[in-house]
């Protein structure tokens, strides 16, 4: 019954250092600061590619969708970049409605997300 | 066809008064999403009536209250006021807080969003309003208070 | 310990106000049990508090506004108001229907309830609430209406 | 999403006529008027052992209650007989709280209710 948590999860690759949350509850304009400092203390470390995975979030606000953002913006500044795993139909439709998921990468399966976020690396471009 | 005394029971004014904190949005959406599940809204329709009154909701918390101020210092007070009519919800949100000057500012499209390059985004929830909802109109006297009324038509 | 500031903080008033209607009772069921599981009362205590406030809410419908009367001539209104203080959470549901000659004419026991034996099994909502909340009071004017105030302490 | 809502299904016996209703959404104020309906559609056919299937019933209210404890008298009136099978942890707690676990038989699984009812028979009180 707890509003919001999360666990951690590395995820395991020879050029980058990359963490996927599992996030469960909702993240809206008080929860959104547990995410946003969970977030932080991740990346401070150095881990430039995350996946959120999503399909226990029964609900993000826009400060949520924000703080989402703010993370996609800041990883791809570090060379390195975000995947949303799994949201629900209903996290979905809201994001679609709003244009979010041209914006943000989305993947249905964390086999897609890895490919996602791998052929995102700048140093991979080639492919 | 609704008789006349049919459409009488099929509207429903619930009004709701409460102070308003950060731990109350969870509550308020689960009981929006009630009244509209009730009402016949579709889950998606529901959702967006859901994440619209949050969004009212959570600025009269931050923006009217403010978020740095001693709110408990202040009255807080919130009031959401629910209608039903011919298939019509109109909700409203109603604080008394600082206001704002000028509520046709918000964005408009998601570009503008994304443009500003802010270090946080923010100025969502308007835009969510418009977008979302089939009428909507933001009333706000600096100093006095906000009323956002928004209207969905169920389909 | 808590500072005074903080204990106000976890004071939160909630004011419902609605039109009351045999559907809405469901809806004031889920508000009810969304803020008693918020205020962090157990599974089976907010079982109890949804049940009780269903059955004064189901009382003003029923008794306070009449079944066989043409209730939309009626305002049939409702308030709910929910307070939470030190642990104890009190709910008053207020309705200004025909009021009662004697609440205290409830039945107290089981075997009471039992050895009426009606056609009907009634009478169980006032024994109820006696039963699963720490306090109760009804207020009752005859023609004015009637505040039933409970308060269940959470453990 | 619907309030409420049942199936029926027979139980067949050589010795009486038996009908279990399997129960769905919550039966209150509101609902308890479908409720009795349904129950008074089936026992004015002459059926006299009902069990009532309330895994899905997520509440019942006074009304509610009344109308079972109505039920459970005509039924024994008529020499037959009622069993709650499975209530939810929920509904449980609060019948025992009011003291009617002590009133209604109530089974766990079906075997239990069929053997419960089975034995409330009159005519099988020798056993
Ligand atoms: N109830 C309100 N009281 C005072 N100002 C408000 C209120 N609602 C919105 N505003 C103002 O309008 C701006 C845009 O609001 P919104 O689109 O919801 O985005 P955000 O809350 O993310 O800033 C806010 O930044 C605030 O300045
Ligand atoms: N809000 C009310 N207004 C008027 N009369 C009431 C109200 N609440 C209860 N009563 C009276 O008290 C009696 C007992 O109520 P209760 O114990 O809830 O049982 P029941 O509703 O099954 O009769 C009712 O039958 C009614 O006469």
């Amino acid at each position: 019954m707890k509003a919001f948590n999360y666990e951690t999860r590395e995820i395991t690759h020879d050029e980058y250092k990359g963490v996927c949350f599992v996030l469960r509850g909702y993240i809206d304009a008080h929860t959104v600061i547990e995410f946003e400092k969970a977030v932080q203390d991740v990346i401070s470390t150095g881990v430039n590619r995350v996946i959120l995975e999503m399909s226990a979030l029964s609900y993000v606000s826009s400060a949520g969708i924000g703080a989402m953002m703010a993370l996609a913006r800041k990883l791809s500044q570090d060379g390195g970049d975000l995947v949303l795993l799994s949201p629900t139909q209903k996290v979905y439709t809201i994001l679609e409605g709003l244009g979010f998921t041209k914006i943000f990468k989305i993947a249905n399966t964390e086999t897609e997300a890895l490919q996602k976020l791998r052929l995102a690396a700048p140093d991979e471009k080639q492919e | 066809m609704m008789t006349q005394e049919q459409s009488k029971a099929a509207n429903p004014k619930i009004e709701i008064c409460c102070r308003i904190d950060s731990t109350m949005l969870g509550l308020l959406r689960d009981f929006v999403t009630a009244v509209a599940t009730h009402l016949g809204f579709s889950p998606a329709e529901t959702s967006q009536i859901e994440i619209c009154v949050d969004e009212a909701c959570a600025n009269a918390l931050e923006h009217a209250y403010g978020k740095n101020t001693n709110f408990l210092e202040k009255n807080q007070e919130l009031t959401i006021e629910i209608f039903f009519h011919n298939g019509e919800l109109t909700i409203r949100v109603i604080d008394h807080g600082c206001g704002m000057q000028n509520p046709e500012a918000a964005i408009n499209s998601l570009e503008e969003y994304l443009a500003e390059g802010r270090e946080r985004y923010r100025g969502l929830g308007l835009y969510m309003m418009k977008k979302f909802m089939d009428r909507l109109s933001v009333r706000s006297e600096p100093g006095k208070g906000t009323i956002v009324e928004m209207t969905k038509v169920r389909r």
